[in-house]
């Protein structure tokens, strides 16, 4: 499904096609959406929301998109697979928390001989959830009993009905949660954890708005935040049209400033997009869900010390192998 | 102590097979019944067997009575060889030893002793119809009601299963009714011939057989007498 | 027969072949590994996978899984078959519980099954709510289709209902049963798998097939639907033996 | 019959008021909307359903991907199960194939089914995959079943193997067709919704479902259920009905 | 031109039913087949018309000719009526007018005119004998077999319909083969009968009976010397 070489005449429009799947992702471009913004006016920009993991999959594979959004873990790893899409950068530094009604629960000990239930098996959030407890001195095995379930929807919904006492969840289900269920709080921040063992420190609202300083505060990073899910471009498009993704990207950072900066609206938008969230809640999530966009190139140390984490966990999740220098755009 | 039946009718949607029939019937004797085809043979005897229930009408003295009825098909399980087709009905009316003892006795009488273990569809067509005849007759029973019993079977074989069967009746007496085309049959039989009309079926007439078994052949000048009298009442159109 | 055996066999032998060849061709056409692995490739990874410490454990799961839904499934669906098959009223009373059991779909009640069962058990529950229709449809058509005169013969003789139903009925209904049952036995894997991806057990084909899924290891993916498919022919090929013993008195040669 | 219709009638609604009753208890005991909403709650959302401007086109949509669906594993089943159930060897050959059809699992193909038909056809497709064997296997099973003696009066008068399938083999099967189709018919939903699951048409049951679901509008996941319920029920009264005509001549009365 | 059949022989397992059975029969003639139950006589008609294959020998004659089958059972389609069932046989031999021409013609014959539309399960045993004898006779056919086919009629009945099939026989004089039990029957309607021997079946031996049809009665001493020398041969128990 490769589109034909086609030369850019002025009058010429181009057809670009972004996918985001439903949930932070698409939060982070939800003003975008709504406006169905393009880089410029010779370019038509069609946003499609998918609803299943399963469809979006089926068009990076047969390279229908040009710009989706995917966990930075698949992307390496159809990359390495020889699917052609390159990380353009990474959007969102982690959505994971621990949630529980019960309130003894404050530091990773306190997680020891209980049930906690996780959604996915074998998923990126998985296998760092076990990294982390290994890196806590709990063994992941002994120490504790994981339960699993298919997708965070029941998980999130057994939770709310007050059974299962611990769980491992994304946003924006921790937020549903915590508003469906006042029982539950959030025990622990996954990100953070991650965070203090990679000697990084997360990003502060203050200097959250200029895409520049979004830059900057990544250089600034000593350590390695949590890159857990990446904007990729098709490979022949980036190619094709350089300056068309480049001013994508610019905006995208952009607005991904002015959604942290109003998270009120663009909890609207969210509502007005029917992603499944309402203007509270979404707005309630955004500050959770550590939307920053860092570019490829910047983001690279980043991504590649979470890579190699997840790698060293299983190398089957990115591929196989370290991605090398031709995956980041 | 005799049975009845009470001007039973039975319709077919709107054929009448039987309209206000009546009929009373001695019992420890063999009675026949003849009539032409779809006249309501097979209809009477599903009756009196509770096979089917009459539209009105009643039966007296078949109630308390246990029945044993050869269909005018064998009506045998595919699945179970001749013995098991027989044992089929025996099993929950007596010991294990009792029933194996008339499954083999029957089985003989009928001339099946080397196909006890073949499946119905390998069996030939008179051959079916014995196993029938044996499980009929095998059946502990008051009162056995035969459709069309040696039909489809060769002259010599009819004649020893009638003697046969006429032995073991000298046992018990039960009662029979019997259904048949075979004149010579019914008069060789039955105590007492009953000849039907067509449908819907009347009583055409009956014919009293007072000749003792053994002096039932054509030799016979009262035989004969009888015989010629049933022809007639057969043939004769209008009673 | 034992010529015709060896006939059907090379015949089925060359079938599987042929299916290989199109999956073959099919491989090579899409040219994608990811969406559509080689044979070759695939049969690699099985080997892998057969080699593998948790392999017997996981088919073992699975198995047992798809026996215990099975055997749970017939067991309900002939005897309430009989009873409604036999007896009008009873079958206008189960009608729509059936139709509720066939239709509801496993999304809505998914999180209902995964609360009240463990996860373990879920598949089997799930199992249940396609196989039981298969067979019961089956069971009350057979009856329905058992030779009156037959049973005439049978109630008239005054033999016990209990061996009407043993004798009579169930060899009657057998060519149902055996249609409903085979159909019913090689959709049995398909639905636990399916389920197994929903509940996640820890020793699962699905939970294994789900791995493989969600990191693009599409060969792993085929490799264990080889396996089931391997799985589910095995017991096929003993119904189909099965199905040629109970008709030894013919009906159906 | 007219009072035993009415007396059906009338035992059918009784058993879909207990069923509505044991829902109601279920849901008091649960306790919890989330879970198991009651069935006023779920009634309510029914309405708003009922009343939303795209309801028609939604159930429409799913409708037309079920009827489809089942027509066409309908077809081809009817087809390759006559001539398999004629035909010994197309049986063995064919054997392979329906094993895998039978037991493959959705997820292993699922994507390459969203690649190759889009997602609006990947439910009929998916439905196939479980309708097709369920039909086949009874077809097959009909014809084997056949009464060979009328088969050999026919050939002996030298009818057309045309004629002889058409007035011969087809009422003979079709017992064995009703079960399965009444069978089939029922699942078909329940497969179409699981599929427009993973591959969210636009307009379907399955995908406001799953809405309902990622909002815990629990209540709203039933209604749905329910209209794919009633829908799944007003086919299968018609098939109720054609069985009944079909069998005018009696053998199953 | 004769048909002819040269040491067929026909097992099933290990029961042999024919065993080098050669025989030799005239066409345009009635030829009559009579033999104690279970002695082979349906399979020799199953061998004739290429219902069963036999296991060795071969036939000669029978190739070209189109044959009409009367199986012993009438086996009729159930989900078809009378009319329907006959039609089922003819529609391919003939236009739409002429079969329904012979529909009518025939069920007349066998007395069925007002049960046209009847299904199977809605009539007598003997009646559905009828439909199968309408359905054989008025299929066109070179050479018609027939298995006991007058079974299970009434006797008026069953002399009216041998009857109008000899007046229908001498239309087109075809070749007919037809087994009976029934001696009366066998001596009103053969040229020639053929006694057979029990399993595995043999020629006993045969009988020419060149009289005229219309003096095939007992008041005919030729006839009754005829009927005396055929229940010799049946009974004798060798040949
Ligand atoms: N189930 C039925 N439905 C409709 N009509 C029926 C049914 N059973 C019998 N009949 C009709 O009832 C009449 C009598 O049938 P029955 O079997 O009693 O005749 P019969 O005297 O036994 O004839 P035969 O000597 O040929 O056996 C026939 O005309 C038949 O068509
Ligand atoms: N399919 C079969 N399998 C095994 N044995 C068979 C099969 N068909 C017929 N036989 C046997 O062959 C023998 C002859 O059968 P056949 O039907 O020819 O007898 P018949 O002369 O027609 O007897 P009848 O006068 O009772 O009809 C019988 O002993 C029967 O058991
Ligand atoms: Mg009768
Ligand atoms: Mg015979």
């Amino acid at each position: 499904a490769e589109p034909v070489q086609q030369d850019t005449g002025v009058n010429e429009e181009v057809q670009m096609s972004v996918s985001v799947l439903r949930g932070p992702t698409a939060v982070g471009m939800i003003k975008m959406i709504d406006e169905n913004r393009a880089p410029s006016n010779e370019v038509n920009v069609t946003y499609i929301i998918e609803q299943s993991p399963d469809v979006l999959a089926s068009k990076l594979l047969s390279g229908e998109v040009d710009i989706a959004t995917v966990p930075t873990n698949m992307a390496a790893n159809l990359y390495n697979k020889g699917i052609d899409y390159q990380l353009a950068g990474v959007s969102i530094w982690g959505v994971m928390y621990v949630v529980s009604s019960d309130a003894s629960i404050k530091s990773w000990s306190d997680l020891k001989n209980k049930d906690i239930s996780c959604a996915g098996q074998g998923a990126a959030s998985d296998l760092v959830f076990k990294y982390l407890l290994e890196m806590n001195q709990v063994d992941s095995k002994e120490d504790v009993n994981l339960q699993y379930i298919s997708s965070p929807v029941e998980l999130a919904q057994s939770v709310i009905a007050g059974k299962g006492q611990i769980a491992v969840l994304p946003e924006p289900w921790v937020s549903k949660v915590l508003d469906q269920n006042p029982e539950c709080h959030v025990v622990l921040n996954v990100q953070e954890e991650w965070s203090r063992i990679h000697g990084a420190n997360l990003p502060d609202e203050s200097m959250s708005v200029k895409l520049e300083s979004q830059q900057e505060w990544l250089r600034q990073n000593g350590g390695i935040p949590f890159a857990q899910t990446s904007l990729v471009v098709r490979k022949q498009f980036a190619a094709q049209y350089p300056d068309i993704v480049e001013g994508f990207l610019r905006i995208y950072g952009e607005e991904i400033g002015w959604i942290n900066e109003h998270p009120a609206q663009a909890g609207e938008l969210v509502e007005k997009q029917n992603l499944g969230l309402s203007a509270e809640v979404a707005s309630a999530a955004i500050p959770r869900c550590n939307l920053y966009y860092v570019e490829s190139q910047v983001a690279k140390p980043a991504t590649e010390g979470f890579l190699q984490v997840l790698f060293d966990a299983s190398p089957q999740s990115i591929g196989g192998k370290m991605p090398d220098e031709q995956f980041y755009y | 102590m005799t049975f009845e039946i009470h001007n039973a009718s039975k319709a077919f949607k709107d054929l009448n097979v039987l309209q206000d029939f009546s009929m009373e019937m001695e019992d420890h004797k063999i009675i026949c019944i003849v009539g032409p085809s779809g006249a309501g043979k097979t209809t009477l005897l599903n009756i009196m067997s509770g096979v089917i229930k009459p539209d009105a009408g009643s039966l007296s003295g078949f109630a308390d009575k246990t029945v044993s009825y050869l269909f005018q098909e064998p009506r045998l399980l595919p699945w179970k060889t001749v013995d098991q087709n027989i044992e089929f009905v025996l099993k929950d009316k007596m010991s294990k030893n009792d029933y194996h003892r008339l499954v083999d006795q029957y089985v003989d009488m009928v001339g099946l002793a080397d196909f006890r273990h073949y499946y119905p569809r390998q069996l030939s067509g008179g051959m079916k119809q014995r196993v029938a005849i044996a499980r009929a007759f095998a059946y502990p029973a008051d009162l056995l009601l035969m459709d069309e019993p040696f039909d489809g079977l060769d002259p010599q074989l009819k004649r020893s299963l009638i003697n046969a069967f006429f032995c073991l009746w000298q046992l018990e007496k039960r009662s029979v009714f019997f259904v048949t085309h075979d004149m010579r049959e019914a008069l060789l039989l039955g105590d007492k011939i009953i000849v039907l009309t067509d449908r819907p079926a009347r009583i055409k007439g009956h014919i009293q057989n007072p000749i003792p078994y053994w002096d039932r052949h054509s030799e016979n000048v009262e035989f004969q007498r009888i015989e010629n009298q049933l022809n007639e009442l057969v043939i004769n159109p209008t009673c | 027969m034992n010529s015709s055996t060896t006939k059907t066999f090379f015949i089925t032998l060359g079938s599987v072949l042929f299916l290989f060849a199109v999956w073959e061709i099919g491989a090579h056409y899409v040219g994608q590994e990811i969406l559509l692995p080689s044979p070759q490739k695939t049969f690699i990874h099985l080997i892998s996978i057969f080699v593998s410490p948790s392999f017997w454990s996981t088919i073992g799961a699975t198995i047992a899984r798809g026996i215990m839904g099975f055997a749970i499934s017939l067991v309900i669906a002939v005897f309430l078959g009989l009873v409604a098959g036999f007896y009008r009223p009873f079958f206008w009373l189960l009608q729509p519980w059936v139709t509720v059991i066939k239709t509801t779909p496993v999304m809505s009640i998914v999180i209902l099954a995964i609360i009240w069962f463990e996860t373990d058990a879920v598949p089997v529950f799930v199992a249940f709510l396609i196989i039981f229709p298969i067979i019961y449809g089956n069971v009350v058509m057979g009856i329905r289709n058992v030779d009156r005169p037959l049973l005439e013969m049978a109630r008239m003789y005054k033999v016990k209902t209990r061996r009407i139903v043993i004798e009579l009925f169930t060899p009657s209904i057998m060519p149902y049963l055996l249609a409903g049952v085979s159909t019913a036995m090689g959709l049995t894997w398909k639905v636990i798998i399916a389920a197994e991806i929903l509940s996640q057990p820890s020793f699962a084909i699905g939970t294994e097939l789900m791995k493989g899924k969600i990191n693009f290891e599409t060969a792993n993916v085929f490799a264990w639907t080889v396996v089931a498919i391997m799985i589910s022919f095995i017991f096929e090929s003993f119904i189909q033996f099965l199905e040629i013993r109970l008709n030894r008195w013919g009906s159906s040669l």
